[in-house]
């Protein structure tokens, strides 16, 4: 880019001296200037964080959000706990927002194409220039838009009409079959709000509702509260399809079922279920569907066996209290309607229309175009028929297949105009770009789901000289002399208009303000007949939605082309559909399944792997009709030896830095280029399974930048327990010591096979003053009387910690949140593969075995383990310490004072746990990514060892204004980083020497245990094990 | 009284020694003697006192297993933190520490009592030192009464002396 | 003058005849080198330029340079430093503990054993700086005193490193040159070339070898060496507890220190015979070093070998009886033998367990080629053991999911190689500048030259040499 | 000759140590850099104004940060209302309407420093009373802002140790 970003210079006017801290610096070195603000905001004293309520914009699901702001400056985004989308928590990519508003590589400002390079344009030029060509092409002009919702949406539309210009929607990700069935089944225009809490049993076909499928935070967040053991409860999760991606992984039960037959299935489970109730339970329509069904041939067809169908119809038979749900991505081939259809009626079947499944409200933001409405601009846009393209919100060029010669089209109209904060692909082709604010620093509101409106406001000036949308619109309009209905000067009137009429009706300044604090506004008893999202479809040629159960074909073929194995791409838990990217922590972060950062990978079953000589690594050739891609390997117990899988997101030809390599070559490859622009004739969507793919070993051998294993290779670390167990523990609740709790042979977990010798052990090292605490002596009575640790003789808490396994989804946000909070490097995919990644919190995913197909075994996937500093009381780590850089701290932390290390790296010898991470370099953000540096956290230089500090910065916040406040801390005023934003809520923060905090109480369940407990580090971190279900239990 | 100093050199050792003895019979005890190596015949025909080296080794050793342990223990103590639930005062590896000085120290204060007793460093040369004496030869250097010189030199070259030095000057070879 | 004594032949040292001889084959050695000795230098001072050119790259980029990751943090620099430290332990024992038995055939090899032992304690003391990810920061290790108040952790091994190593550096070198002092005076007075002379004068600090300076030095030498000997077996046991003190499995042994001990002794011997055998080929030395010297080291190297090997056994077999998967499977001869460090295990099996069995023939103990060739395959067997000991315990410690092998770097691997750079280029400067062989203890062991004629005695130790 | 030699060695030691130890002093204290406007603490918080100094460095008790009081802050009494007022005369005052007027910040050279890794809670000292003064000098009687206080660890636990506060690392290193 020819043009160097100019950076607004709000930094010269904060209150201290920005940046991070750093630790290279030190007293001497230079002058540094105190640049004082000339005016002072009144929110701000500088110092102490300010906290913004908005709304995550990284995928349409709509989750509020509370960004933490410090002298201007985002640095961490945290759930906002009153919005309904996200109760507090987000996913590892809205964690990472913040790497999408420094993103060293945005487009810095207005820029026209001239000729290979771009010329800065000042905004009045560049918006003098839009309405030019608007006046040249009224009627030959087109806006392409992905989904918006609440104000924006409205604007576009009114924009649009006043313009002469043809608005065209569609998303990577439009759950068109999804709507399609919604409307023929439940007759309602959207995809139904899903309440997984009040599910026990869940059935998914395909949709991965944990990751990006519709409202993935709300999905887990309630799926964790309707199925983690809780009490004498556990629900249970069957997982329908050929594949396991994150959310497959976390299920109780697979039915691997062939690609093309999950709505076989589903109604071979509703004609079950039916069989049960002797045929009651559907309407008409539906009931002869169902009963055309025959379920030994379905069992053959999708390759599972009778019984299961059957038992799997029998727990979803649950007087309402079941959901299914599908499909996703995963699972949208020629027949998804199909599938959605049927899972429909398999809901209705069940009874959970009205309690699991909520018809009344729809989930807005799940789509409002069609891939078909994309195919079809292509076509007219080939035939020369489009002068002024203008896209918002997606990179048509990178998220779908096109047909052949269409990219080149889109490349060649007249004037394509971008209005990407990043140069992607579809920007790099433009004429004019014109950037939008990143929503972090926009004015703006979103409309998730019925009756939900969130607000999304800035939280700090621009960091580039980049303009929102709305506004341009608005500007363009006056130049080109069209009013709009409600035209305002800006788009904060425009939208502080439609609030005050539509909104919040009637409220003055005050109630905006109220609004703007609480960031969400939730109008209970909202139904779906009062939304107004822009959901009525035009006619699109070739494609014949159901209006009706009748109208859905049931029999859509699966088409096999030339191949052995079904080709399944799948949505990024990541990347979404590859707009992420460019986001360093996102890239770093070990992808949930697979654990590979920074590339692409194939998935293949080990006994597929086995048949085609491939090993972990080995590169294969994948060749559809529509392309071929060279991938390396990675083995996943989790797939049907008859499908390989491949990830979406990567493969970036544009995008910068992050999202492509050193040299500018794309980072692993696109998985859309294996596929043939082909629209589903039933509900207009992109049919992304559609072909089979011949795969041929290469001969190369790539090493994959992955952490971790695929087993435990025979250790205890993650355990498991029945649910027979489970119901049976829980009895060391007893807080107040019971000497002879220890004797459980139930609850000394980590000992169940232990050897004589252990026991022996143990009772030596107790004569030796480090007694041996089993668990059962409750982590509150530790240190225990008469031994010499806890020299220190001032009260103090003892913090730990309590992780439900049940309750980890293995989503990893938490990875993303910790990296967020502590200034935590960016290695790099080269350092990732030498195993110098720094993950203070990382999600250990072990499978039972290596080397044998789940679908095999058809059992649940894969247990998921929560592994960070354990802050040992009798840490091995501290004493081998030559300088007191790793020492116990007197509130039972094991501290490492960076400054002090001298970067022996004994400590990570010695840790058993192996969370210690090293700075084998020293790792640079590029600015402006280092305006994101928590200025509580030192940044750490090469040479020094770091760990989690179960985020001490935040206790010690904490701990200063109880004091100011001349108060107690209150259990549950600390919360890390990561438990802050776990999801599940697997993670419980607290004082363990008070019995009555959440944390001890949770820790003393029967489920408890310490990893590694007979290595006596008195752990402050219990884990609750998570509950296996066997055939017979559930 | 004026005395001057003799050498007599030897090529043998049991020359060297039959002249210290008859030296010593004489009544002549101020001698000193050259060695290419330390001979304990030599030294026992010296008669020789105790070394005093074995103080200083046993005093070194002393005040470093003391050093050791108060180094140790006092800078615990001077800023106490716990590390691994070990208590603050751990003797164990302080016995280390203490080994390692008692050692250091006793090496250190060794070579000091050396040099103290053997008067080293010492600067200069002795006028009547040949350089023999570091290749083979012995060397029985009398302090004697200018009067006696003729006795003394008359005893060593009766010994065996393959050469008899006086003061400065070259004394003719017997 | 010579012609006068009787030639009386040492049973240790047949083919030395006088104590002149003996000064002038020694200090012979002491003159200008040749082109030869020269390009050796230069090598050497090459391996060393490089180590410090790595070094530096290292210090400024960052330890990373290296191949250490997680979960391996320490590897072949820690390795080269326990290697070097066991080097450096031959030195010492064959000087004091021979010294202490009254061993006769110690005085030929002595002085070279602790000029190796000083040097390589020198090189090893670079490695722990160098392996540090802020080496700038290495005071941080010493108890200085400091405006902050803070000192370091006693309880820490490595202060324990710090101390032991400190100590035996600072010990080995008063013993090294308390001991040289007579020489450096001998060959003060045979020096001819003035800088040579004006050296020597200062380090000899006068000596000229009276009665009352022997009595003492004799008294100083026994206590040093009565002093040096259990630090000899204190270092290389502080070494082993930097791993037997860690949690590792493959660490965590109590077997440790002796077998550490007998480990360095072992690749000691090795050593001085690998530095020995050419100097003595060059220098023309037989006289002094004879097979018999040869075969006695022989067979000690024959015993720590079986020391060793006898530990690898235990070690698995423990492991074993224990039950206990982690440190089963993480036991190092385990691991190295069965995982994927096999072929660093198999050197070091090969080198230390079996190589050495060839010593059980008298052939091969008396044969210098032979003796040349093994004692470099326990140089890099035992290199190799220190390696799998540290490296293969690290990767595959209690937690799978941080199991991962660990690749030795270029960085690494330059700096390893020069750090021989390093201790040859001090190994060569001190054979040329100080004598090398003790000039003044081998006349200990000679006949001295009697007016009434013979009067050695035979040495109980040394059955008479059947080649001679 | 030889001693010749010692003495120039001693005498070039003696100069390079007084040149570091100068060096080091300086770069310590007594040097109070040039501002960009010379600021009269004394005037302000002296006897002759009084202003306390939490007036303008209000966030002392409520932040981490003490504070630079925004350029309104100075003008809220030099120019309020916009119109030049107090001590207009003044070159200080004269350069601040320059500031205001183009509504630049004032970079101001900053005289305390601590490392980065050292976190200074101010409003946590403030609250407990420890005075302004005890860290930053009698600034009330300064015409100059100048170091005072070594800046040093050990000054800092000193402190802690009188007044038995924590003095564990992880207080302020994290």
């Amino acid at each position: 880019m020819a043009d160097r970003m100019e950076r607004r210079d709000f930094l010269k006017v904060l209150g201290v001296a920005g940046g991070g801290a750093t630790l290279a610096g030190c007293s001497t070195e230079g002058a540094e200037k105190l640049i004082p603000y000339v005016v002072q905001p009144e929110e701000i004293v500088p110092g102490v964080a300010t906290w913004y309520r908005t709304t995550c914009r990284e995928c349409p699901a709509g989750c509020g959000m509370e960004v933490r702001t410090r002298e201007g400056r985002a640095l961490k985004a945290e759930g906002n706990p009153l919005s309904p989308i996200s109760h507090g928590r987000l996913c590892a990519r809205g964690q990472a927002s913040l790497h999408g508003l420094y993103d060293p590589d945005r487009i810095p400002q207005a820029l026209a194409r001239d000729g290979e390079d771009w010329e800065r344009l000042p905004w009045s030029a560049a918006e003098e220039r839009l309405a030019v060509a608007l006046r040249a092409n009224r009627g030959r002009a087109v806006f392409l838009s992905g989904t918006t919702t609440g104000t924006m949406d409205r604007l576009l539309d009114a924009w649009c009409a006043a313009a002469g210009v043809e608005r065209v929607r569609y998303d990577a990700f439009g759950y068109e079959p999804l709507r399609a069935a919604s409307r023929a089944v439940y007759g309602i225009d959207g995809v139904p709000v899903h309440d997984f809490s009040a599910a026990e049993v869940v059935v998914s076909f395909g949709a991965d509702f944990m990751e990006t499928w519709v409202s993935p935070v709300d999905y887990a967040h309630g799926f964790v509260q309707g199925h983690a053991m809780s009490g004498d409860r556990r629900g249970t999760f069957i997982h329908i399809g050929p594949h396991q991606s994150l959310t497959g992984l976390n299920c109780d039960e697979w039915l691997p079922a062939r690609a093309g037959t999950e709505h076989l299935v589903a109604l071979a489970m509703a004609r079950a279920i039916a069989d049960r109730r002797g045929g009651a339970g559907a309407g008409a329509a539906s009931a002869s569907a169902i009963a055309a069904v025959d379920i030994a041939h379905v069992a053959d067809t999708a390759g599972i066996p009778v019984e299961r169908i059957q038992a799997a119809a029998a727990r979803f038979d649950n007087g309402g209290r079941s959901l299914a749900v599908g499909p996703g991505v995963a699972s949208q081939h020629r027949a998804a309607t199909a599938v959605a259809a049927a899972v429909a009626m398999l809901n209705q079947a069940a009874g959970n229309v009205g309690r699991t499944v909520l018809t009344d409200r729809i989930e807005t933001s799940a789509g409002t175009g069609e891939y078909a409405q994309l195919r079809a601009l292509v076509d007219r846009i080939g035939n020369g028929q489009v002068g002024l393209l203008l896209v918002h919100g997606e990179n048509p060029l990178y998220s779908v297949p096109l047909p052949e010669g269409a990219a080149e089209a889109i490349a060649g109209v007249d004037t394509l105009v971008s209005f990407s904060s990043y140069l992607d692909e579809t920007a790099e082709k433009a004429d004019l770009l014109l950037p939008d604010h990143h929503f972090l620093e926009s004015w703006d509101d979103w409309e998730p789901r019925t009756g939900v409106t969130s607000i999304v406001q800035p939280v700090m000036t621009p960091v580039f000289r980049t303009k929102q949308t709305g506004d341009v619109l608005l500007s363009v309009a006056r130049r080109a002399g069209f009013g709009i209905p409600n035209q305002a000067n800006t788009y904060y009137d425009y939208l502080r208009g439609r609030w005050s009429r539509e909104v919040i009706a009637g409220a003055d300044e005050e109630g905006w303000r109220d609004a703007l604090r609480a960031g969400v506004i939730v109008r209970a008893g909202a139904s779906a007949g009062a939304t107004t999202a822009g959901t009525t479809r035009a006619a699109t040629p070739g494609v014949s939605r159901p209006a009706a159960i009748g109208d859905v074909r049931f029999d859509a073929p699966l088409a096999q082309a030339e191949g052995d194995f079904q080709l399944l791409v799948y949505p990024s838990y990541r990347f979404y559909d590859g707009r992420l990217a460019n986001r360093p922590w996102l890239q770093e972060l070990p992808d949930p399944v697979s654990k590979i950062s920074w590339a692409s990978w194939a998935e293949i079953s080990p006994s597929a792997a086995q048949r085609l000589g491939l090993d972990m690594g080995d590169v294969v050739e994948v060749t559809t009709a529509a392309g071929s891609v060279e991938v390396p390997v990675f083995i996943h117990p989790g797939i049907r030896p008859d499908t390989i899988a491949i990830q979406l997101g990567q493969g970036h030809t544009a995008l910068g830095r992050y999202a492509q390599s050193r040299e500018g070559e794309p980072r692993g490859v696109n998985a859309t280029r294996l596929l043939a622009a082909e629209v589903d004739p039933q509900s207009g969507g992109l049919v992304w399974i559609q072909t089979t793919a011949s795969v041929r070993a290469t001969g190369d051998w790539e090493h994959l930048p992955a952490t971790g294993k695929l087993t435990q290779g025979g250790r205890e670390i993650a355990l498991t327990t029945t649910v027979a167990e489970a119901r049976r523990g829980g009895r060391i609740a007893d807080l107040n010591g019971d000497e002879h709790a220890e004797q459980d042979p139930v609850l000394a977990g980590a000992h169940h096979d232990a050897h004589p010798m252990e026991v022996v052990v143990s009772e030596l090292q107790g004569a030796g003053g480090f007694a041996p605490l089993t668990f059962g002596g409750a982590p509150q009575d530790y240190p225990p009387p008469g031994t010499y640790y806890g020299e220190y003789t001032e009260e103090h808490p003892r913090w730990g910690m309590a992780i439900d396994m049940e309750r980890c989804i293995g989503c990893s946000a938490c990875m993303t949140a910790c990296h967020a909070e502590n200034n935590i490097g960016i290695v790099g995919p080269e350092l990732v593969k030498e195993g110098r990644i720094i993950d203070w919190i990382r999600i250990e995913r072990y499978f039972a075995h290596d080397n044998e197909d789940l679908a095999e075994t058809q059992s649940g996937g894969a247990t998921f383990l929560p592994m960070l500093c354990q802050q040992c009381g009798n840490a091995p780590c501290e004493p081998v310490c030559p300088v007191y850089a790793s020492y116990h701290t007197p509130d039972g932390l094991n501290a490492q004072v960076y400054n002090r290390c001298v970067g022996t790296r004994y400590c990570a010898n010695n840790c058993p746990y192996k969370v210690r991470y090293y700075n084998y370099f020293t790792y640079e953000w590029p600015e402006p990514l280092n305006w994101q540096l928590n200025p509580d956290v030192t940044v750490r230089e090469k040479g020094i060892m770091e760990k989690c500090t179960f985020c001490v910065q935040r206790i010690r916040e904490h701990e200063r204004s109880a004091r100011l406040e001349d108060r107690a801390l209150v259990d549950g005023e600390i919360v890390p980083a990561c438990a802050q934003t776990c999801p599940g809520d697997a993670i419980v923060f607290g004082n363990l020497k008070d019995a009555n905090s959440r944390v001890a109480r949770i820790a003393a369940s029967g489920r408890g245990y310490r990893v590694l407990e007979h290595l006596n580090t008195q752990s402050a971190i219990i884990y609750l094990k998570k509950v296996v279900v066997e055939g017979s239990e559930a | 009284m004026e005395t001057r100093p003799i050498l007599g050199i030897f090529a043998e050792l049991d020359s060297t020694i039959d002249a210290i003895h008859r030296l010593r019979d004489a009544g002549l005890r101020d001698s000193l003697v050259y060695a290419p190596f330390p001979s304990h015949e030599l030294e026992h025909a010296m008669e020789p006192h105790q070394s005093p080296v074995r103080v200083f080794t046993l005093v070194g050793a002393l005040t470093g297993t003391a050093t050791g342990f108060a180094l140790a223990t006092w800078t615990s103590l001077d800023w106490p933190l716990v590390t691994g639930g070990k208590p603050i005062i751990s003797l164990p590896p302080f016995v280390i520490i203490a080994f390692e000085l008692t050692i250091l120290f006793g090496a250190l204060a060794t070579v000091l009592g050396l040099f103290i007793a053997a008067r080293l460093p010492h600067r200069g040369i002795d006028v009547l030192y040949d350089p023999s004496f570091s290749a083979g030869r012995f060397g029985v250097r009398v302090d004697a009464p200018a009067e006696r010189a003729g006795e003394v030199r008359q005893i060593l070259s009766g010994a065996g002396a393959a050469e008899v030095r006086e003061g400065e000057r070259e004394v003719a070879v017997v | 003058m010579a012609t006068a004594t009787p030639v009386v032949r040492s049973e240790t040292h047949p083919h030395v005849g006088s104590y002149a001889e003996v000064n002038r084959d020694v200090l012979k050695i002491l003159s200008k080198p040749g082109p030869g000795y020269l390009a050796l230098i230069a090598l050497a001072a090459a391996g060393f330029g490089a180590l410090g050119i790595a070094f530096l790259l290292q210090v400024f980029l960052g330890i990373g340079m290296s191949g250490l990751m997680n979960p391996v943090g320490w590897g072949v620099y820690i390795t080269t430093f326990v290697f070097w430290v066991g080097i450096a332990h031959s030195g010492t024992l064959i000087s004091a503990i021979l010294y202490l038995f009254r061993a006769p055939w110690r005085q030929s090899i002595y002085r070279a054993a602790e000029a190796m032992t000083v040097f390589a304690v020198m090189t090893a003391g670079l490695f722990p700086i160098i392996h540090l990810g802020r080496p700038w920061l290495f005071w941080y290790l010493l108890p200085y005193p400091n405006q902050r108040g803070i000192w370091p952790n006693f309880r820490s091994p490595l202060v324990w490193d710090v101390f032991a190593v400190g100590t035996y550096f600072t010990v080995s070198s008063v013993f090294f040159f308390v001991g040289m002092i007579p020489d450096i005076a001998a060959a003060r007075d045979a020096a001819t070339v003035p800088w040579r002379r004006k050296l020597y004068t200062a380090l000899s600090l006068g000596w000229r070898g009276t009665d009352r300076e022997w009595k003492h030095f004799g008294r100083a030498y026994l206590y040093l060496a009565a002093l040096a000997t259990p630090l000899v077996l204190s270092v290389h046991s502080v070494v082993s507890w930097d791993f037997a003190m860690g949690i590792v499995p493959g660490w965590h042994s109590t077997i440790f220190a002796p077998y550490f001990v007998a480990g360095a002794i072992f690749s000691g011997l090795a050593m001085v015979l690998t530095i020995l055998l050419p100097v003595r080929k060059v220098f023309g030395l037989e006289a002094y070093f004879t097979t018999r010297h040869l075969d006695s080291m022989s067979k000690l190297i024959l015993f720590t070998s079986l020391i060793v090997s006898y530990a690898y056994f235990v070690e698995v077999f423990l492991t074993w009886w224990s039950g206990d998967a982690a440190h089963f499977e993480g036991n190092y001869v385990v691991a190295s033998i069965s995982g994927y460090y096999w072929w660093a295990g198999g050197t070091m099996l090969t080198c230390n367990a079996l190589v050495p069995q060839l010593l059980w023939f008298r052939q091969v103990r008396r044969s210098v080629p032979a003796l040349f060739v093994i004692a470099l395959f326990i140089n890099i067997g035992m290199w190799f053991e220190r390696f799998v000991i540290i490296v293969t315990s690290l990767a595959k410690e209690y937690e799978p999911w941080q199991w991962a092998p660990y690749k030795p770097s270029l960085t690494e691997m330059i700096i390893m190689v020069g750090s021989f750079g390093w201790f040859f280029l001090l190994m060569l400067i001190f054979m040329r500048v100080l004598p090398p062989v003790a000039v003044a203890e081998l006349k200990e062991v000679l006949p001295a030259p009697m007016r009434r004629g013979p009067a050695a005695v035979p040495h109980p130790i040394f059955e008479p040499d059947e080649e001679e | 000759m030889n001693r010749m030699r010692w003495i120039v060695l001693g005498v070039v030691a003696l100069v390079v140590l007084v040149g570091v130890g100068a060096f080091a002093a300086s770069a310590l204290g007594s040097g109070s850099p040039e501002q960009p406007i010379a600021f009269p603490h004394d005037k302000h918080a002296g006897p002759a104004s009084q202003i306390p100094c939490m007036h303008c460095h209000y966030t002392a008790d409520r932040s981490e940060n003490a504070g630079i009081p925004a350029v309104q802050v100075c003008a809220g009494c030099h120019i309020p209302g916009g119109v030049p007022m107090v001590r207009t005369d003044s070159a200080g005052v004269q350069q601040l309407i320059e500031y205001w007027n183009n509504q630049q910040p004032i970079p101001w050279v900053r005289i305390y420093k601590l490392p980065d890794h050292v976190h200074f809670p101010h409003m946590m000292h403030v609250n407990a009373e420890v005075t302004c003064q005890e860290c930053h000098g009698p600034v009330e009687e300064m015409a100059e802002i100048e170091l005072v206080a070594p800046m040093t660890m050990g000054w800092c636990v000193e402190c802690h140790e009188q007044r038995a506060v924590r003095t564990d690392c992880f207080v302020c290193h994290y």
